[in-house]
């Protein structure tokens, strides 16, 4: 058996292929349904319609998505760079946990529209040197960043932890740890009535559409992809290496905490041990099924999203376990890893 | 100031240690072997994760213990498989898969957990591996009960750690396998097929992840709880870089990573709760990062790592 | 000739999607004999021997070895059935021993232990028998490229090749290190091996081969033997026209461009370079030659502005540029290819026109305030393509799709566009086939006639000699007293690079 | 007369001993006719609140949950649902006239649990396993601590926190480093305690459920808590088309039948149990009441 690169990609197999893959991971996943005694065919309805089938539906897949997008940009942005950043779950708490410092209190009495920019700059700043660290001891000692952003991860969440436990508590949740609310000044505006769906989704489409022309239309987008895929020609041909990947890992970390500022300011309004439902690991995945094209991240993020809000509204309909959810999705995630590939590459005998 | 060093001559510590150890040893033996050929299998806090759910059904349902372990190991293997195809096969995105994978084996073993043993009060338990003494070393002082009071599948974690030392260090398998990790070019032109050489490593890797994760359902507890798993699996991946992908050593950085626990935990009846637990549970993560740093300089990565191997491909 | 046929490759055919790679061809080898496979970059000889060995699966034709046809695709059963190959790429592990190379494959993977004690009286006795010595407990990784060479041959002869193949051995070698492979492999075949050695350098395949096969475009255009053939033939079969090599002409130099003074280089406490000091004149080629790993790669880099000085002046037209970027130099007009164009020169998974630019991003040309001037960028980089006759690709393709031969074109075009005060010009052929030789020694010469202060660094001796008015060798990172290229014979040369210029200048 | 729709929303998976609680009261008055029974469970904050909007889109009357984590959503969505019944696990105050509270107090169980250890320790050490110091676990901890107290006023007392709700094979270890340090009975706020007193051959304590059968010889009482009492005041208010917007924590009391004591007759001596019954008798009589301590024990 052989894997050839596709000399050219046909726009028809770029469409059919990862339809299949749907099927696909909804084929395996209905053997799951049928093992659990439901009717797999309503259960895929149920699914549908449990992502899509009324406003209020789609406002929660969309908010659902709102976090992904943005992490998804953070891997896209560190990844296209050859910095493998895993610590985006970290870089997101420590976002939500300086904007949740900052907007606790009103300090300057400042007005909506210059405080919540302020709060999420801070989520940013504080993902920011969340990653700066570790690339860091990367360009300084030659430390594999792999691990040690995976490793920090597990610090953040601890010192998260220790921060809702002790200066940041907030006294009304009589102990429960969980931080102080955001000042209502601080939170971000709901963008359809009568629903979870906020600013952030405007917000994360915006970065989107900045990493886009970042990458694209910008010397920083040439530069960063020189320095990832060849230090010593992007040396040679004068490219600030060490500068170029420290400002890659701003706006990598930069993201990955102004994700968890957005989720905070508009769905939360306080920081819990449980912000994260794995977005940050997530938006490595979301990263992947859109070959880190920026603009692929808004809808493999939605994708991702649809797949869990369908299917976990799908086991309540039929009373099935409820970890269904995360199989689907991550069964999806991985049919549609190898449907793009197949896109690309075919297998010959 | 005393009682905090005196811990540290305890027997109950040093037996601790060594029961926290086990899963890791396993788990960082695995993911060394995997990394030794070329892989980066980040699949394993999920392969662990339903290596405990499995295993503990399997002994639930009947099976006996050493059955339980190798059912785990078996599905291990599984995952392996997958993860192989994957990212040797397809050459997929290793850390992606491997995220993938996690996500999937850990969803999929509590949802069959569940489908198996509907929700109730407690989950059921099965009867655990016992203590196994070894004769005349068990019955040293100090050093017997510290260290030779073990369930059987420690020691057998210590031998695999040893035959996989030997194995790499020694053999013309265990070389094969090394010289995929750093040129799988240099492995085909001497007629080793580095596909069939990095296939084995991640399915055997993964079997002994499995194994890992059922120690802990069927040694160190007795049932299994969803998401009980807590991270220890990526302890592992920090392991294998702190062992610098050296088996012995394995032992060693799962065993200091485990006293860190143990330590931290009598730490607290000590010093009672005045430094916020956090602090204590950070250290191992904080630690693991400072090794890096000091021995990065010396730390030979298999330079093949994460690179995918094309056959015919440039 | 009665020697038994030992290889018969057989009308083998190997397409690339539609590109036929090795159209149906046709080669038999004999016990003892050398033949030497010869055609220009891209004329399918690497994928032919892929082929042989098993990396590659040809779409048809077969391969039989003493009469015995051998499957397809299987490295093991070639080397099982005798055959040995050196890679053109070297295929070694770094980070494991001279030993631990060779024996990898060599036992059963089922077998319990491994007979290391055994393997290295084996592995030493080949090392005198074939005078190949390398120390068996050395690091691949710290060896020289010479040596890692040995270690490739004395895989394959481990292995008890019977059929060696060598694809560019010479490549990466000095005049004197190939001369000394070409007396072992002549050694080798009096004791029965068969050999076929790939090679664009026509000297070579003169004198080391008994036949040689010419292959363009996938096919057998000739075969013949090197008693009954001329270089100038075989170039012209390689290459389908008649090529000859520009011949510099006389010039009068003008100002000293190029002035560097007791400059030194440090890497932490060893000495790169030490007391490096030369003059080079508008309109004049200053040649460096030396045995690889005496202080090429670091002249290289600080010309380049990669590396900084430690000590002393470097000045172009009277400006300090020790302390300058690589950009600053661009600005300048300074032109730079790098030793290695794969590594160095570019970023395979950028495309042509990103890689035409990106040392000059900066100009106002191709961007503006931090945005790029793509339009600009592709025009740039197409009118490189037209003047240096840069084949295989648009301004959108990825550059790794190119040849060595027209990636090099592309980078010395790119230093060459804006008629640099300086160049610097760095292994600028090494691997290429004739053509595209002479192609770019036209493109160095041309800039010499215009002005441009030129430093050659070669360790092809002919080319230096042929490019440069004056000649300096590099040993030990000092310099030598320049000489005169014009009087200056191969083995006054060889004695420099050695470090012995006591005599001279 | 139809049983009334009631929807669980576990955030944890319902092995955990507190979720564990209410997912039994309801199976069992599910068993009993009295109420339709479905469950969603391993909940994460964020989908939490879609969690309760579908089930209550779906027409379940009373949704039972937590709202630790989500205090305001929980109550926004309440406000959105009047017909809905949420009862709550949360720290907050009720809402409107539909958002339930309750707390989990099952402190003086403990108590009479620290009654009885009090008496059977020979070191006079006891330790206690906690998941995270939040102020339920904190008071039951001080709960047992009194009890202990009143009849040893020179007890020790160990305390360690594992730092997450599920790692039994690490409440294990934090056990068996209790023991190191001389505590002969453990109460253990979680799973996994147990297993290193019955490794070490001493006594231990269950919180929340009754452990006694999963850890014979070894677990000699339990300070349960029966979510039942709670869930069936709430069912009755809303029967009787009362305001359910109150706290029913006060119906975990003993005297409510909330809460109380199990132990094993033949473990524990007899001259303990006496003492412990008198306080048992005043608790429910309502003649004694157990100090509530919500800070952090150290
Ligand atoms: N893996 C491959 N995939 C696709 N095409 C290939 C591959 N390898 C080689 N080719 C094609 O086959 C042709 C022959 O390449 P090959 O490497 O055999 O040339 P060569 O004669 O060895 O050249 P050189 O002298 O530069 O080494 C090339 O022009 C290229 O287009
Ligand atoms: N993986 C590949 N896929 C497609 N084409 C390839 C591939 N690898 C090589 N080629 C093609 O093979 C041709 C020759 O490549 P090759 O690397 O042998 O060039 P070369 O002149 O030998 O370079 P060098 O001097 O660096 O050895 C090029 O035209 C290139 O487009
Ligand atoms: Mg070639
Ligand atoms: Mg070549």
């Amino acid at each position: 058996m052989r894997i050839e690169r596709r000399e050219t990609q046909s726009r028809s197999l770029m469409f059919i292929v990862p339809l299949l893959a749907v099927v696909a991971s909804l084929g395996l996943a209905g053997i799951l349904i049928a093992l659990a005694g439901a009717p797999v065919f309503s259960a895929y309805k149920a699914l549908f319609l449990g992502a899509f089938g009324s406003k209020f539906a789609i406002t929660e897949t969309l908010t659902r998505a709102t976090p992904l997008i943005v992490t998804g940009l953070a891997a896209a942005v560190a990844f296209r760079a050859r910095i493998w950043n895993i610590g985006a779950e970290g870089q997101f708490y420590m976002g939500a946990l300086l904007a949740t410092l900052l907007g606790f209190q009103n300090f300057l009495d400042l007005p909506s529209f210059a405080l919540i920019p302020l709060l999420i700059l801070a989520g940013a700043v504080a993902g920011m040197v969340m990653l700066v660290i570790p690339l860091g001891l990367r360009l300084r000692f030659g430390v594999d960043e792999v691990v040690t952003t995976l490793l920090l991860n597990f610090v953040v969440l601890l010192f998260v932890s220790m921060m809702l436990d002790g200066p940041m508590k907030d006294p009304l949740a009589f102990g429960w740890p969980q931080s102080v609310p955001v000042v209502d000044e601080g939170l971000l505006p709901k963008i359809v009535e009568r629903s979870r769906l906020h600013l952030g989704l405007i917000i994360a489409i915006g970065a989107a559409l900045l990493v886009y022309v970042l990458n694209s239309y910008t010397v920083f987008g040439m530069e960063s992809k020189a320095a990832g895929f060849n230090p010593m020609a992007a040396r040679f041909a004068g490219v600030p290496f060490e500068k170029t990947l420290i400002k890659v890992a701003c706006l990598s970390g930069g993201l990955a905490g102004l994700a968890g500022a957005v989720e905070v300011l508009g769905v939360k309004g306080q920081v819990s041990n449980d912000l994260s439902a794995s977005f940050g690991y997530a938006g490595i995945v979301v990263a992947m099924l859109a070959s880190l094209n920026p603009i692929g991240v808004i809808f493999a993020a939605i994708f991702t999203a649809t797949m869990f809000v369908g299917s976990e509204s799908m086991s309540r309909t039929f009373g099935i376990p409820s970890f269904i959810a995360d199989v689907v999705v991550s069964l999806s995630l991985i049919t549609m890893l190898v449907a793009i590939f197949l896109s690309n590459y075919r297998i010959r005998r | 100031m005393t009682d905090i060093i005196d811990i540290l001559f305890t027997v109950g510590l040093w037996s601790s240690v060594l029961r926290i150890a086990t899963p890791l040893i396993f788990g960082t033996l695995g993911a060394l072997l995997c990394e030794r050929a070329g892989v980066l299998n980040l699949g394993i806090e999920g392969i662990m994760t339903f290596g405990a759910m499995i295993g503990w059904l399997a002994v639930f349902q009947g099976a006996d213990l050493w059955t339980g372990l190798l059912v785990a190991a078996l599905c291990g293997a599984l995952f392996g498989l997958l993860h192989a195809s994957l990212t040797v096969t397809l050459g997929l995105s290793q850390h992606v898969t491997g995220l993938g994978i996690t996500l999937f084996a850990s969803s999929f073993s509590y949802y069959i957990f569940r489908i198996a043993i509907p929700a109730q009060n407690t989950p059921p338990t099965v009867e655990p591996f016992q203590s196994l003494d070894i004769p005349f070393l068990s019955d040293l002082a100090f050093v017997g009960p510290a260290l030779f009071t073990q369930t059987a599948p420690t020691y057998l974690a210590i031998f695999v750690a040893l035959i996989m030392a030997y194995l790499l260090a020694r053999t013309p398998l265990g070389l094969a396998i090394r010289i995929t990790g750093e040129n799988p070019h240099a492995a085909e032109a001497q007629g080793v097929d580095p596909i069939r050489v990095r296939y084995g490593s991640v399915i055997v890797g993964s079997a002994l992840m499995a194994v890992g994760g059922a120690f802990l359902t069927l040694s160190a507890f007795n049932s299994f709880f969803p998401t009980m798993m807590q991270g220890r699996g990526w302890i592992c991946i920090a392991l294998v870089v702190f062992s610098t992908w050296k088996p012995s050593r394995a032992i060693l950085g799962a065993v200091l990573f485990a006293l860190f626990d143990a330590y931290q935990l009598r730490l607290q009846n000590v010093l009672g709760q005045a430094v916020p637990y956090q602090i204590f549970l950070m250290m191992p993560y904080l630690l693991s990062i400072l090794a890096l740093v000091i021995m990065s300089r010396s730390a030979r990565v298999p330079q093949a790592l994460m690179q995918p191997y094309r056959k015919g491909e440039r | 000739m009665a020697e038994p046929v030992v290889l018969h490759l057989d009308s083998i055919t190997k397409r690339f999607g539609s590109f036929a790679a090795n159209d149906a061809i046709s080669i038999e080898l004999r016990r003892g004999e050398v033949i030497a496979l010869l055609g220009e970059n891209g004329a399918g000889k690497t994928t032919l021997m892929n082929i042989l060995f098993g990396h590659y699966v040809p779409d048809e034709g077969e391969v039989y070895i003493e009469g015995r046809k051998i499957p397809h695709g299987k490295p093991k059963e070639a080397i099982a059935a005798g055959v040995g190959m050196v890679h053109q790429h070297f295929s070694l592990a770094k980070n494991l021993s001279v030993l631990e190379n060779v024996m990898t494959g060599t036992e059963p993977l089922s077998s319990w232990r491994s007979e290391t004690a055994k393997g290295k009286r084996k592995l030493k006795s080949l090392e005198e028998k074939f005078g190949l010595l390398v120390d068996t407990d050395a690091r691949v990784g710290d060896l020289s490229v010479g040596e890692q060479q040995r270690v490739e041959i004395l895989k394959a002869l481990y292995n008890n090749a019977r059929i060696l193949i060598l694809d560019e051995p010479t490549g990466v070698l000095t005049q004197q290190e190939a001369e000394g492979l070409f007396k072992t492999l002549r050694a080798m075949a009096k004791d029965g091996l068969s050999i076929i050695f790939i090679s664009h350098k026509l000297h070579e395949v003169m004198s080391g081969a008994d036949k040689v096969v010419v292959l363009r475009a996938g096919k057998v255009i000739a075969e013949r033997n090197t008693d009954a053939t001329s270089k100038e033939e075989l170039a012209e079969l390689m290459v389908g026209r008649q090529v000859e090599r520009p011949v510099r002409e006389a010039s009068k130099p003008g100002d000293v461009v190029v002035q560097a003074r007791d400059v030194a280089l440090h890497a932490g406490s060893t000495a790169r370079l030490t007391d490096i000091t030369f003059d080079i004149r508008a309109g004049e080629a200053l040649g460096i030659v030396g045995v690889s790993g005496n202080g090429q790669a670091a002249l290289c880099d600080l010309v380049a502005g990669v590396a900084h000085a430690d000590h002393g002046t470097f000045e172009i037209n009277g400006r300090e540029v020790s302390h300058m970027t690589p950009r600053d130099l661009s600005s300048m007009d300074v032109g730079r290819t790098p030793e290695d164009r794969n590594s160095q020169g570019a970023v395979g998974e950028l495309t042509l026109w990103e890689n035409a630019v990106l040392e000059r991003i900066n100009d106002r040309r191709f961007s503006k305030h931090g945005f790029l001037n793509k339009r600009e960028g592709r025009s740039y980089c197409q009118d490189l393509i037209d003047r240096f006759d840069v084949r295989g690709g648009t301004p959108n393709s990825r550059i790794s799709l190119l040849s060595g031969g027209n990636m090099q074109k592309l980078i010395l075009g790119r230093s060459l566009s804006k008629h640099p005060v300086f160049l610097l010009a760095a292994q600028p052929t090494r691997g290429l086939d004739e053509g595209a030789i002479a192609a770019i020694h036209q493109d160095i010469l041309e800039a010499r006639k215009n002005g441009t202060a030129i430093l050659l660094v070669s360790e092809d001796l002919d080319e230096v000699v042929s490019l440069s008015d004056r000649i300096m060798a590099i040993h030990g990172g000092r310099l030598s007293p320049a000489v005169d290229a014009k009087e200056v014979d191969s083995r006054q040369l060889g004695l420099m690079m050695a470090g012995e210029w006591g005599g001279l200048g | 007369q139809s049983p009334v729709k009631v929807a669980g929303i576990h955030s944890s998976p319902v092995e955990n001993a507190w979720n564990s609680r209410l997912h039994v009261a309801m199976l069992e008055a599910a068993k009993r006719g009295e109420i339709d029974y479905v469950f969603s469970e391993g909940i994460a904050g964020t989908d939490y609140s879609r969690a309760m909007r579908e089930y209550a889109e779906q027409g379940v009357e009373v949704i039972v949950g937590e709202a630790y984590a989500v205090e305001r959503e929980a109550r926004q969505v309440a406000g959105d649902y009047p017909d809905t019944t949420f009862l709550m696990g949360s720290s907050g105050k009720p809402h409107g006239d539909n958002f339930a509270t309750f707390g989990t107090w099952n402190h003086e169980a403990a108590y009479l649990c620290g009654m009885l250890a009090g008496k059977m320790s020979k070191s006079g050490i006891f330790g206690s396993v906690g998941a995270i110091p939040i102020p339920e676990v904190n008071m039951l901890i001080h709960g047992f601590r009194q009890g202990v107290n009143a009849v040893r006023p020179d007890a020790k007392h160990l305390i360690n926190f594992i730092g997450t709700f599920f790692d039994p094979p690490k409440a294990r270890e934090a056990g068996l480093a209790q023991i190191d340090s001389g505590a002969d009975i453990l109460f253990g706020e979680r799973i996994g305690t147990a297993d290193a007193a019955k490794e070490r051959g001493i006594k231990a304590i269950g919180s929340l459920t009754d452990y006694s059968a999963r850890y014979p010889e070894t677990v000699f009482s339990n300070a349960i808590w029966n979510f039942g009492a709670i869930l069936a005041a709430a069912l009755a208010d809303r029967k009787a088309g009362k305001s359910n917007g109150q706290e029913y924590t006060r119906f975990g009391l003993m005297k409510e039948g909330g809460n109380d004591i199990s132990y094993v007759k033949s473990m524990v001596p007899a001259d303990a149990i006496e003492p412990m019954e008198k306080v048992r008798a005043a608790i429910k009589a309502g003649e004694f009441e157990v100090k509530i301590d919500f800070s952090e024990p150290t």
